[in-house]
């Protein structure tokens, strides 16, 4: 395990200066470090992408400077950091009538929520945080806190749209949590083990050995868990909970600076948390699609994040085409077309492994 | 088990809120989603037009009317000037109407595109709107290019216009609509086939023929509930009889005739007709004739009262003027169309969910500048 | 003023009444044109009324006035047959006058007969005539025999009582709500008689004639004079 | 049944065609975009003349500017303003026709008109502005015009007004000094007879 590791190397390091006790604490913060580090990185990139993306989908061109000290920076590189930059700098505003302590806890609760996710993320052979062997279950079963917080932001804004977006995202989040983990079942079942490092090395030997590919029900599967992913992480066309148009900002309407700068966080890191499972699950996580070929470990993180990093385009492409659904639609699609389809591929999948694959 | 009823809640939808074109406040009854009573308040954007218009002269109150309805001002100026010309029986030359009428179907165009992608906006379609303000910004280019003003034109005078077309107005119109027409079936694929869109406006906020009429609806609304209703075809103004072009009616292909889509669609179909309109308008456009041949030097009309409807993007815009004699009207009454359109919200729209109900707020195509005067 | 000038003037002015602009706005010179134009507007103010009135419906070549002019004899003549007593004083061809007691009733014959079906209420239009009476203007149309009338009910401005025609054309609910909300006419019978473009305590009717701005507004200072002027 | 497929075939189909439009325009980014990035870049302006003299004359709509020296006092603009943002006060020259020199006062228009009035105060308040452009046409001098007018050489086009306080958005035209000035005049001729 990683913390194993720092600890062991801070002991060789500095054992005989500071007691065990300071080690080990130092050596568990270290990679929580990387992790927040890695996630306000991956967030300005993917701010920046999202704009670009956007922007381009529009027929616009975008944040656009002509260097840095005028505007946003050579083709607005610095957009993003002008961004957190402004949000970290604005008045922190708390109703006089909200909830306090819950106002206050509701961004935080979300934001731990996505980062403790990050822990079981594989980048590569032995490049994870914690190698745990439930990593696949212990992802879906904190990304759920998620909802909690969704509905304290609400709840505690004392604000009627407010209110409204917590009640909708948690009937949307708890809806999808179902068939999201219906379709991750496949994979369970196919690679018999809940590890995603083992659920990975099943995978291993090239692009047609990736579960995707394992059988025709499996592609399905993947679309049902990508479909329902999205609605988890409250992106277009699921983005009910704060649908700009009808409920001015939904849960985070009251929110603003840092506050409404951890809701905008912990959506980015649920995205990244939500395609990396996708990308580990059916696309073969850090293996290279080249059997052998370009596997060193830092090609290995290269492949995840070029993965996850293509499933959130594809979030991002979505995102700027289509219309939002409406709250009965929402649930119809859920259980009448993506619970059966998944039940459904969960018996194709069985079937076409005893018959073929054994 | 019974039907649970919770306790209702009342909400305000706005003044301030993304959905509401402006500055309208919407007392809404809900029952969780459910909202079963819609009230609006209307006069956050009053500016005494009519109370103005009586204190300034005839000529004076086409920059006023410019600024009711400020996303459809050329079609404003003429409903005007119509009404001013018909009380004072002046003809103007054949170059001037079509110049009129090029400049006001340009701006159905430029209205109804931003109707359409404000509607798709409303639905969280963020795309669409985008990109057909990028063609209403070439419309407003062509308008720039005329007078100098890109949205608040004062263009068409009493007895004329304010400026003759500039050199290389006609082939930069062409070059605008032979560019713009594959745009039109672009956004109809974009937007109006897509299924979510589809499931999001069919068979919500149907509004039948009757109702339509009853509640003074008007324009593409109207036409949307199957009405075939268009001043220029009906009553014709100006020179629109001379054009061929033709009257697309709400047929419910995705839903009830009369619901949300149609009147989507209807304004889409519109843009086709009207580009069709200036494409003969060009053609037929008279080489010669001064746009201020007619102009009345004082504009004292004749005592007595006028009534006079044009077809404005949104409905019927109907002038009401009443002249003493002097050079400042008597009484002038707008009869705004959205201001009828906004009246029948309640009756389409009360019992169903919010996200609906805003919808159809959208698709009914409100501008507040032009409710409240 | 040189003779030529003169005998220009007339003859382009004479050409001018005869129905052809031409002439006139050919005249290169400025100050001879407008002469021209103003001595042309003299013309036309000298001629008889009625000549104008023919030319209308020569101008207008869709039979429209003609249609007009025959709507309101048909009108007169149904409602005569159904109600008495309530024409207001001459009637002039352009417009009926009418007496606001039975206007419910009335508005509901128009509506609902068959020959006539005003299914559609165009325009309902608030005026002063100072000298203490308000009118109600009421331009209907009808979508299927496309002919349209204008109703007018004068009323006193003491006792502005006018019935409300909210339950047959729903349109006039926001209407007469403007209306009233501008002159101060009564419309009775409206469901929800408000205000709806000025705020609910605003003092006054803002369109009649001699109305005069309050002084403040919730202790606001209403502004009067632009200032910034020095 | 068969409902529920052809939804989801529609579904499908429809937001992937969708998706396709909108990634050919991902591709093709620069194509139809219309953006220009302001200070750097400026609109083009409109490349045409109209009005009374068909080469110098703009209908750009930016600023008014009215040119002193030919104007007459006729106070026509102000009477055309429908939101009477321009204030003209006029005083009797006492020459009709002749240079004043003391205070700049110009007695013979371009055109040739002779003056016999001196405008000692000629505002305009940009903020009230509606730039509907009725009192440039009223004008017999067409001295008071948009900027971009018949002197666009003098006064460039330009769209940039903006200032810090409102009150600097009321353009005082009148000559500094004139009303001062034509009073001692007055009372030195008074003085005099």
């Amino acid at each position: 395990m990683t913390v194993d590791y720092i600890f062991d190397f801070l002991t060789g390091l500095l054992g005989g200066f500071l007691g065990s006790d300071y080690l080990l604490l130092a050596s568990m913060l270290i990679p929580c470090l990387a992790i927040f580090g890695f996630i306000t990185i991956y967030a300005l990139i993917v701010i920046y992408a999202e704009l670009k993306v956007s922007s381009f989908i529009q027929d616009k061109v975008g944040p656009m400077g002509q260097g840095v000290g005028l505007h946003a920076g050579k083709w607005g590189l610095l957009q993003p950091v002008a961004d957190a930059l402004k949000l970290l700098l604005k008045e922190d505003i708390i109703p006089s009538s909200a909830d306090r302590p819950l106002f206050i806890l509701a961004p935080f609760m979300i934001f731990i929520g996505a980062f403790i996710s990050f822990v079981a993320i594989p980048f590569g052979e032995s490049i994870i945080v914690a190698d745990l062997n439930i990593g696949l279950f212990y992802i879906l079963g904190v990304g759920s806190i998620a909802v909690l917080s969704l509905i304290l932001a609400g709840w505690a804004s004392n604000n009627k749209w407010s209110l409204y977006g917590g009640m909708r995202s948690a009937a949307q989040i708890v809806s999808y949590e179902i068939p999201a983990g219906l379709s991750l079942i496949v994979v369970i079942m196919l690679a018999g083990t809940l590890n995603l490092q083992d659920i990975i090395k099943y995978q291993e030997g090239g692009i047609f050995n990736w579960i995707i590919f394992d059988n025709p029900f499996v592609p399905i599967a993947f679309v049902v868990y990508f479909i329902s992913a999205l609605a988890e992480v409250n992106r277009t066309p699921f983005d009910l909970p704060e649908s700009e148009s009808e409920l001015v900002a939904g849960f985070a309407t009251e929110y603003s600076g840092m506050r409404y700068a951890f809701f905008f966080l912990s959506e980015y890191a649920n995205m990244f948390v939500v395609s990396a499972v996708a990308a580990a699950g059916f696309l073969g996580g850090w293996q290279s699609p080249f059997d052998g070929f370009m596997s060193t470990p830092a090609w290995s993180v290269f492949w995840m994040i070029s993965k996850t990093g293509f499933l959130i385009f594809v979030m991002i492409w979505l995102r700027w085409t289509l219309p939002r659904l409406r709250v009965d639609q929402l649930m119809n699609v859920c259980w009448k077309v993506f619970l059966p389809i998944a039940l459904l591929n969960i018996f194709g999948v069985a079937i076409w492994t005893v018959v073929f694959n054994s | 088990m019974g039907v649970v009823h919770g306790q209702e809640m009342v909400l305000n939808i706005g003044p301030q809120h993304p959905a509401t074109h402006g500055v309208l406040r919407l007392q809404v009854k809900t029952d969780g989603e459910v909202i079963s009573e819609i009230t609006p308040y209307l006069g956050y954007l009053h500016r005494c037009f009519e109370k103005h218009c009586e204190n300034v002269t005839y000529e004076q109150v086409i920059p006023f009317t410019d600024r009711c309805d400020y996303l459809a001002s050329m079609t404003m100026n003429f409903g005007y000037v119509v009404a001013v010309e018909k009380l004072m029986d002046i003809k103007v030359n054949d170059r001037v109407q079509h110049i009129r009428v090029i400049m006001a179907e340009l701006q159905r165009i430029a209205s109804h595109l931003l109707a359409t992608g404000v509607f798709g906006l409303d639905l969280g379609a963020f795309t669409p709107f985008l990109h057909m303000l990028r063609d209403r910004e070439r419309i407003i280019d062509l308008f720039e290019m005329t007078c100098g003003a890109r949205l608040l034109y004062n263009y068409m005078w009493v007895g004329g216009l304010s400026h003759d077309l500039p050199k290389g107005f006609v082939e930069a119109t062409l070059n605008f609509l032979d560019y713009f027409e594959p745009k039109i079936d672009e956004f109809e694929n974009l937007l109006g086939h897509n299924k979510i869109f589809v499931e999001r406006t069919a068979d919500i906020g149907i509004m039948p023929a009757e109702v339509a009429i009853n509640f003074g609806v008007t324009g593409p609304n109207l036409r949307a509930s199957g009405v075939n209703w268009d001043l220029r075809k009906d009553d014709p103004y100006s020179i629109y009889d001379k054009f061929d072009f033709n009257v697309p009616v709400g047929q419910g292909i995705k839903g009830t005739v009369g619901d949300s889509w149609d009147r989507f669609y209807v304004r889409l179909q519109e843009i086709r007709e009207s580009v069709k309109i200036v494409r003969q308008a060009i053609d037929q456009l008279p080489k010669d004739g001064d746009v201020h041949q007619s102009m009345p030097k004082k504009i004292r009309p004749p005592k007595g009262s006028i009534y006079s409807r044009t077809e404005s993007p949104r409905g019927d815009l109907g002038y009401y003027i009443e002249s003493d004699g002097s050079d400042t009207p008597s009484r002038l009454k707008m009869r705004s169309p959205a201001f009828t359109a906004l009246g029948v919200l309640d009756e389409i729209a009360g019992g169903w969910l919010m996200s609906d109900v805003l919808a159809i707020l959208g698709s009914l195509d409100i501008v507040l500048g032009e409710i409240d005067r | 003023m040189s003779e030529d000038i003169q005998v220009l003037i007339d003859d382009v002015v004479a050409k001018a009444l005869a129905g052809d602009m031409d002439p006139i706005n050919n005249i290169e010179d400025r100050v001879t044109r407008s002469k021209a134009k103003a001595a042309l507007v003299k013309a036309k103010r000298s001629q008889p009324e009625t000549e104008i009135k023919s030319k209308d419906s020569e101008v207008s070549e869709h039979s429209d006035v003609k249609a007009k002019d025959t709507i309101e004899h048909i009108v007169i003549a149904s409602l005569t047959k159904n109600f008495s007593n309530f024409l207001d004083g001459e009637q002039n061809g352009e417009w009926i006058q009418m007496k606001p007691e039975n206007w419910f009733d009335i508005a509901k014959h128009l509506k609902e007969n068959e020959d006539l079906y005003f299914d559609s209420l165009q325009c309902n239009t608030g005026f002063d005539l100072e000298g203490g009476m308000l009118e109600s203007r009421y331009n209907l149309h009808s979508m299927k025999h496309l002919h349209a009338i204008e109703i007018r009910i004068k009323v006193s401005i003491e006792n502005p009582n006018i019935p409300s025609v909210e339950s047959l054309w729903r349109v006039a609910d926001w209407f007469e709500r403007e209306t009233y909300d501008m002159f101060g006419i009564n419309f009775t019978g409206h469901r929800d008689l408000r205000r709806i473009l000025l705020p609910e305590d605003w003092e006054g009717w803002p369109l009649r004639k001699n109305y005069e701005e309050q002084e403040t507004y919730h202790g606001i200072v209403v502004p009067k004079v632009k200032e910034g002027w020095e | 049944m068969k409902r529920y497929f052809t939804d989801i075939y529609e579904s499908v189909s429809s937001i992937l065609g969708g998706m396709g439009i909108t990634l050919m325009h991902l591709i093709k980014a620069r194509n139809d975009n219309v953006t220009l990035q302001y200070p750097e870049e400026k609109w083009p302006r409109p490349e045409r003349n109209i009005g009374f003299d068909h080469n110098s004359y703009n209908v750009i709509r930016s600023r008014l500017h009215v040119d002193m020296d030919d104007c007459i006092g006729c106070l026509k603009c102000e009477r055309a303003c429908p939101v009477d943002c321009i204030k003209i006060v006029t005083e009797k020259a006492p020459v009709r026709g002749e240079d004043l020199k003391e205070i700049k006062h110009k007695g013979i228009t371009s055109n040739g008109t002779r003056k016999a009035l001196v405008v000692t105060r000629f505002d305009i308040d940009m903020s009230e502005c509606c730039y509907c452009n009725l009192c440039t046409y009223p004008c017999p001098e067409e001295c008071i015009f948009m900027t971009g007018g018949p002197n666009a050489k003098k006064h460039p086009i330009d769209y940039e007004f903006s200032e810090p306080d409102r009150s600097d958005l009321i353009y005082r035209f009148a000559k500094k000094g004139a009303k001062e000035g034509l009073a001692e005049m007055n009372a030195k001729q008074e003085a005099e007879a």
